[in-house]
C-alpha cells in the first residue's frame, strides 16, 4: 500500500511536472511570437488612419457566396441552406512522384468523353492519340 | 487415410469436423454479451468504428473455429489471428493509430492557450485514484495500472499499456475503454454540475490568438523533445502521435498525411479491434474481473472528471484571467466528444457561451497526459 | 475410388445440410419480420382511407431531377442523359478521429482561393490567419 | 576480390553476372504463354485485375532473376518475394480479399428469397465430380480436391485450398479459376440452353420483398455461427467474408467499409496476384498435369452449371412458386458475371424479363458453399 | 586502383550496352508500329480527296467550352480562368468486385437527401427501403 | 519491487526514469541538423515528403528514448522501429516504392525517342567517377559504391544499394540524395551553360511521334527481359517498376494502378522515411564521412549532369535529327525536376522552344540506368 501510494505520489507528480514544462516552453515561445506579430502590426496601425486601399479579399467574396447561396435555392428550394463553400485544400508538392503525376496523367484516358487536359494551342485534342492501338 | 478406416470411424470423424459438441455455455453467455455490444455500436452508436470489430472478433473467439488463431507449428501455418494479433502483441497497431490521430489533431487552441496543459495534467489523477482502488481490492500492481488507464479515455494508449502489463485483461480493458468513452455525455454532465456554481458555468473565455505555421512546428518538436526527456518509455506513442502532426502542420506533406490520416488507421482500425475482440473468450472474459474492470472504468472517469474540473477552479483563485471550469472536464481526453459536452454545459448556463474550442486545449492535453502516465507506468514496472 | 465416392457423398450432405440450415434459419428471421412489418403497415392502412398530407419526398424531388436535366442537355446537348442524380454516402460516425476532422480541417487551407469553411459571424475569414509566416 | 584476380577470370565473372545462359527452353515457352495472358488479360479483359498481376509474375519467374524469390541465408536478407509470398503461404491474403469481397456484396437478395441458398449448394456438385474425375486420372486425393474447388468459381478459395492440400499446382489452379470465371459468359449459356425448355426460360418470378438493416445484420451474425459450428475450419474465410459484410450493412462504419473495399483489397491483390504468378515457372507449369487441370476446370463449371439449374428444376416439382431455372447456373459463384447471364440468357427468351435480383441469391449463396466445400475438404484432409 | 578502373570500365560497359540493347530493341519495334501505322493511313490519305462527312469531335467540344468558360466567369468574375475541364479517368473493369460495386452501391444510403439512383421506372424512389428497421 | 526498496533509491531509480542524463553532445548537435533539415523541407520545400520523415526519425534517433528501437529479447518485443526497419533491411520498401514509380511514369517519350536512353546512360557516368573519388579517399569498395549512386539521383535506389553494400552509410546516403534532387535546379544550370553554345541551346526537336498502348505494353516487357538477362541483380528494381508501368498502360486494371500511385506508396514512403532517419544518431552522421559525402555527391552531380550533356554533343556528330544538349542534363532522373531544367533554360535561349517531352525521354531513361549500375554493383561485390 505504502509502495502504491509513492508510485501514486511519484506519478502524479511526474506528469504535472511534464506538462508543467511543455507549458512553460509554449509559454515561452508564444511570448515571442506575439512581441514579434506586435511588432509587425504595430506599423501597420500607425498606417491604419491613412484609408486602407480596397484589398483584394482572400477568400470566396461575399457577394459570390450570395450568388451561389441564391443559385441553390432556385435549384433545390428554400429548405436548403449553403453552409459550407471551400476550395480544395490539395497543395502540389515539389516530389518526384507528384510532379510525374501532374505531367502525365493526361495519358490515363476515358475514351468516349473528352480530353482530360486541354491543349497549349487551345484547340480540343485528339483524345485517342496513342491509344487506338 | 488411406481405404483402412471403417465406415463408423468415418461417421464420428464427420461429426468431429463439426464442432456443435464444441460449444461451451460461455460461449453462449458471449453470444449474448456480443449481441448487446452490437446493439451499443449499431443501433446507439457507441464508437462503432471499433466496437463492431471487437464485437465481431469476440464472436470468431467465442465459436469452436479452426484454422483461425492456433500457432503455426512445424510446417502448418499459424491461423490468420496469430498473424495478426502480431500486431498488437509486437505494440505496433496502437503507435500507426497514434501517427494518424496526430495527423487529424489540431494542437492551436492548446498553444493559445498552453495554461490547459494543466486540466489535461489534472484529469490524469482519475488514473492513479483507480490504481489504487484496484490495487486495493486485489490486482496486482502492473494490472492496476492497466485499470487505472481506462480512466485516461484514450483507447489506444489503453491498449497498448495493457498488452505491456496485463495482456491477460487486455479484453475488458478496451471494451472498457471504448464503452466509457462513447458515455462520457451521460458519465460527465452530472459531474460537471455537482462541481460547479451557476456563475462559474456562465464565465466567458476571451477568444483565443492565432498560432502561426512555426508556432505549430515548434510545439511538435519541443513535446516530443520534452516527453522523451523526461519520460522516454513514452517515445513510440509521442514520436508517432508528433510525427503525424509535424507531417499536417507543415502543409507541404499532403500526400503523407492524407495516408496517415484514412488508408492507415483505417487498415489498422480493422485489424486492431478484431485482435483485440478475439482475446475475448468466456473464460477471459466471464469473470468477477470484468464486472470489476467495468466498475473501476466509471470510477476512472468520474474522477478523472471531477479533477479536471476542480483544478480549473484551483487555477481561478490565481489567476486575472478566469477559466471557465466546465472546461476542465475536457482534460479526460474522448476527443473530441468531451469537449463538445463542455460545449454543450456551457451553452445550457448561457446561450451565448461557446466553450468548443477552448475545450479542445485541455481535450488534447489529456491526450498528451494519458501517454506520459502510460510512459510513466511501463518505466515503473521495468518494462 | 471407394473412399473417394464417400468423400464426395458426405462432402455434399454436408454442404447440402450447411446451406439448408441457413436457409431454415433465414426463413424462420424472415417470417418474424415480415409478420412484424405487416402489424406495423395494417394500421396504417386503415389510417390510409383519411386522405394523407402531402408529405416532403424524401430524395430529389421530381421536378428537381427534371430541373438539373434539362440543365445538362442545356449544355451538354441532346446526346447526353442524366442517368444518377446522387448524395453522397458519406455518414459522420461518433469516432473521435472522425470528430476531429470535422471541427479541424479548416486548419489545412490553400491560401489563394478561399475559405475552407464560413466563420459563424457571416463575414469572409481572413483565411491567412495564422500560417502567414 | 582484391587484385589478385585475373584480367580472364574477371570476364569471365562478367559474363557470369549475365544470366543469358541460364535462359532455358521452358523460360522461352512460358514467355508465350505469358503473352497468351497478357492478351486475354489486357485486350479480352478476362478478369484483367488478377491476370495482369500472376501474368507479370509469371514473367519474373521465367526470367533468371537474383534477389527476387530466393531464401534468406545467414545475415543476407531473402528475396523481395520472398517475403511477399508469405501472405499467401500463412494463408493471409485470401482472407483479406473476402474481407472486401464481403463489404461489397449485398446478400439482400438471398435473404429475401433464401431457398436460392439450395441453388448455391447444388453448385458445388461440380466441385465434386471434379474431384472424382481428377482422382480418376491419378492426382493425389488432396490435389483432387484443390483441382475440383475450380469448379467453384471462386478465386481466392482456391488459392487458399490450393495453397494448404497442393501448393505445388497454386499456379495452374489459379489461371485455371481466374481464367474460366472470365470465361462464364462463353462456358454457361450452352449448358443452360440445353437443359431448360422455352416455357421454363419464360418464367417470371416474383419481386423480392425488401429488407431491413437489422435482418441483415442477423443474416451475417448466423452464417458466421452455422458455418463456423458446422464445418469450422472455414473459419478464416467465412468469418472474414461476413465482418466485411457487417461492417457495410451496420452503415455506421463508413471508413472502414471503404478501407476493406480499396485500400486493403487492391493492394492485397497486387501482392496475391504476383505472389501467384511467381510460382508458375516453367519446370511448375508445362507439363502434362496443367493441361489435364485445364481441362478438368472445363468440366467443373459444366456440371456445376448443369446441377444449378437442375435442382431449380426439382424444386419446381415440389413447390407453388415457380422458380427460373436459368438463375440455378447462377449457383456456381463467378459474382456477378454468372447472375449477369442468367439476367442475359432470361430477356433473350421473354425481353421483359428482369432476373438480376433473383439470380444474385444463388450467385452470393455459391461464394458461400464453396467456402464450405473448402472447409469440408481442409477438415477431411487432417490439415 | 587496377581494380577500381576495370570495374567502372567494365561498369559503363555494361550501363551502356543494357540501355543501347533497349534502344535497339525499341527502335526495332517502333520501326513496325510505324510503318503498319502508314500502311493503316495511306488509304485514308486518297480518301481524304473526297470531303469528309463532318465527324463526331472526341471530346468536349469548343463550344462547350466556352460556354462553361463564360458560366465560370459570371459566377467567380473576371479573374478567374478555366484551365482545365476534364473527365475522370475512371474505366469500371470486368472483376467481379468491380461488378458488386456497381450493381449493390445502391444499398449504402445517406437517409436524408437523396437516392443513390434512379429506379428503372422513373419515379422518385423509397430512399429508406429496407433501412427503416 | 516489493517494498524493501528505500525512498533514496526509489528517487534514484526516477531519476533514472527520466533521461536528461542520457543526453549527449552529438544528440544537440544532430537537433541543430535536424533544424536545418526541417527547415529546407518545409520552408524551401526540398522533397518534404521524404525529408520530413527523415527529419523526425533523426529527431526520434537523437533523444534518449526507450522501446523504440531496441531488438526483441526474450518474451519483450522489440521497438516499434525495429519492426518498421525491418521492411528496409529485408528490401522490401524501394522496390514497393518503384512500383508505385511505374504506376506513374509515362515512358512514351523515351520510345517515342528511344536514342534518348544513351544520354540516361551516359549519365551513368558520375556515378563511376564518384565511385573511384570516393575509393581514393579511404571508402571501401562496396562503400564508394554505395556513395557513387547519389550521382543516379534515385532515391529508393540510392536507399536499396546503401543498405545491401554499405549499411552504416545509410543515412548520409539518403539525406544526400534527396537534399540534392531537391537542388537540381540550383546545381545544373552552370554546367549546362558552360558546356553548350548559344546555338546548341536553341536547337529545336522535331516533335515526338505517338505511342499506342500496344507498343508502351511491349516496352515493359522488354525492358524487364532485357534488362533481368544482362544485370539479374536488378531484377527487383526493374521487375516492380515495370510492373507499375505495366499495370498503368493496360489501361484495365485502374483500381491496382490507384493503389499502387496511392495508397501503397504513400504509406510505405512514411515508413521508408522515418526508417532511414532512424539510423541517423549522431555517432553515425557526426563524422567526416559524413561530410565527405555530401561532397563527393554535389561532384556526383555535377559529372553526371556533364556527361549527358557531353553524350548529346558527341551523337549530334553523327546524326541528322540533331539533339538538343540541353535534355542531356535530364539524363540523372531527378524526375520530373531535371527534365523541368532542361525546359526552362531552353526557353531561356529562345522563347518558343519547347524541350519538357523530349527531356522525359532521357528523364526516365536515367532511372533504367541507374537502377542497372545497382544491379552491376551488386553483382560485382558478390551479394
Ligand atoms: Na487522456
Ligand atoms: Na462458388
Ligand atoms: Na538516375
Amino acid at each position: 500500500m505504502f509502495e502504491n501510494l509513492e508510485l501514486i505520489g511519484t506519478g502524479f507528480a511526474v506528469v504535472m511536472t511534464v506538462l508543467a514544462s511543455i507549458w512553460g516552453t509554449c509559454a515561452l515561445v508564444g511570448a515571442i511570437f506575439i512581441r514579434a506579430t506586435r511588432k509587425a502590426t504595430e506599423p501597420v496601425a500607425e498606417l491604419a488612419k491613412v484609408p486602407p486601399k480596397p484589398q483584394v479579399a482572400s477568400g470566396v467574396p461575399p457577394h459570390h457566396m450570395a450568388a451561389i447561396a441564391a443559385a441553390v435555392e432556385e435549384f433545390l428550394g428554400a429548405g436548403y441552406r449553403v453552409t459550407r463553400v471551400a476550395a480544395p485544400s490539395h497543395q502540389v508538392s515539389e516530389w518526384p512522384t507528384e510532379g510525374r503525376k501532374e505531367t502525365f496523367s493526361s495519358r490515363r484516358i476515358r475514351t468516349d468523353w473528352g480530353p482530360t487536359r486541354p491543349t497549349l494551342g487551345g484547340e480540343t485534342p485528339n483524345i485517342l492519340r496513342g491509344q487506338q492501338k | 487415410m488411406e481405404g483402412t478406416t471403417t465406415e463408423t470411424s468415418k461417421l464420428e470423424q464427420l461429426w468431429n469436423m463439426t464442432a456443435i459438441s464444441d460449444v461451451t455455455w460461455q460461449m453462449m453467455v458471449m453470444w449474448a454479451v456480443i449481441a448487446v455490444l452490437f446493439y451499443l455500436a449499431v443501433y446507439r452508436k457507441f464508437e462503432p468504428l471499433l466496437l463492431i470489430p471487437i464485437a465481431f472478433g469476440a464472436l470468431l473467439a467465442n465459436l469452436p473455429t479452426q484454422g483461425l488463431v492456433n500457432l503455426p507449428h512445424g510446417d502448418h501455418a499459424g491461423g490468420l489471428y496469430y498473424y495478426i494479433s502480431l500486431g498488437i502483441e509486437y505494440e505496433i497497431f496502437p503507435p500507426l493509430i497514434f501517427l494518424g490521430v496526430g495527423a487529424l489533431t489540431d494542437f492551436g487552441p492548446l498553444i493559445a492557450n498552453p495554461r490547459t496543459l494543466l486540466l489535461g495534467a489534472a484529469a490524469q489523477f482519475g488514473v492513479f485514484a483507480t490504481f489504487l482502488g484496484a490495487s486495493a481490492i486485489g490486482f496486482s500492481p502492473e494490472q492496476a495500472a492497466a485499470i487505472g488507464i481506462i480512466g485516461g479515455a484514450d483507447g489506444p494508449t489503453s491498449i497498448f499499456l495493457a498488452n505491456k502489463l496485463a495482456p491477460e485483461l487486455l479484453a475488458p480493458i478496451a471494451v472498457a475503454a471504448y464503452s466509457y468513452m462513447a458515455l462520457v455525455p451521460m458519465l460527465q454532465p452530472p459531474v460537471m454540475r455537482a462541481l460547479t456554481t451557476e456563475a462559474e458555468r456562465k464565465i466567458r473565455m476571451k477568444s483565443l490568438r492565432e498560432v502561426s505555421r512555426l508556432e505549430k512546428l515548434i510545439f511538435s518538436g519541443m513535446v516530443t523533445i520534452v516527453v522523451i526527456l523526461l519520460v522516454p518509455a513514452a517515445a513510440a506513442l509521442i514520436g508517432m502521435l508528433m510525427l503525424g502532426n509535424f507531417l499536417r502542420e507543415s502543409l507541404v506533406a499532403d500526400r503523407l498525411v492524407k495516408a496517415a490520416q484514412n488508408e492507415l488507421i483505417n487498415v489498422v482500425t480493422i485489424f486492431l479491434g478484431t485482435s483485440v475482440g478475439i482475446t475475448m473468450t468466456g473464460e477471459a472474459f466471464l469473470n468477477a474481473s470484468t464486472l470489476k474492470i467495468l466498475s473501476l472504468g466509471v470510477v476512472a472517469f468520474g474522477i478523472a472528471t471531477a479533477c479536471g474540473i476542480l483544478m480549473a477552479k484551483l487555477m481561478n483563485v490565481f489567476s486575472k484571467n478566469k477559466i471557465n471550469p466546465l472546461i476542465g472536464s475536457a482534460g479526460v481526453s474522448a476527443v473530441p466528444m468531451a469537449a463538445r459536452v463542455s460545449q454543450v454545459e456551457g451553452q445550457r448556463a448561457d446561450p451565448g457561451n461557446f466553450l468548443l474550442m477552448h475545450a479542445m486545449g485541455p481535450n488534447v492535453a489529456g491526450v498528451i497526459g494519458t501517454a506520459v502516465v502510460a510512459g510513466y507506468f511501463i518505466a515503473w514496472f521495468g518494462n
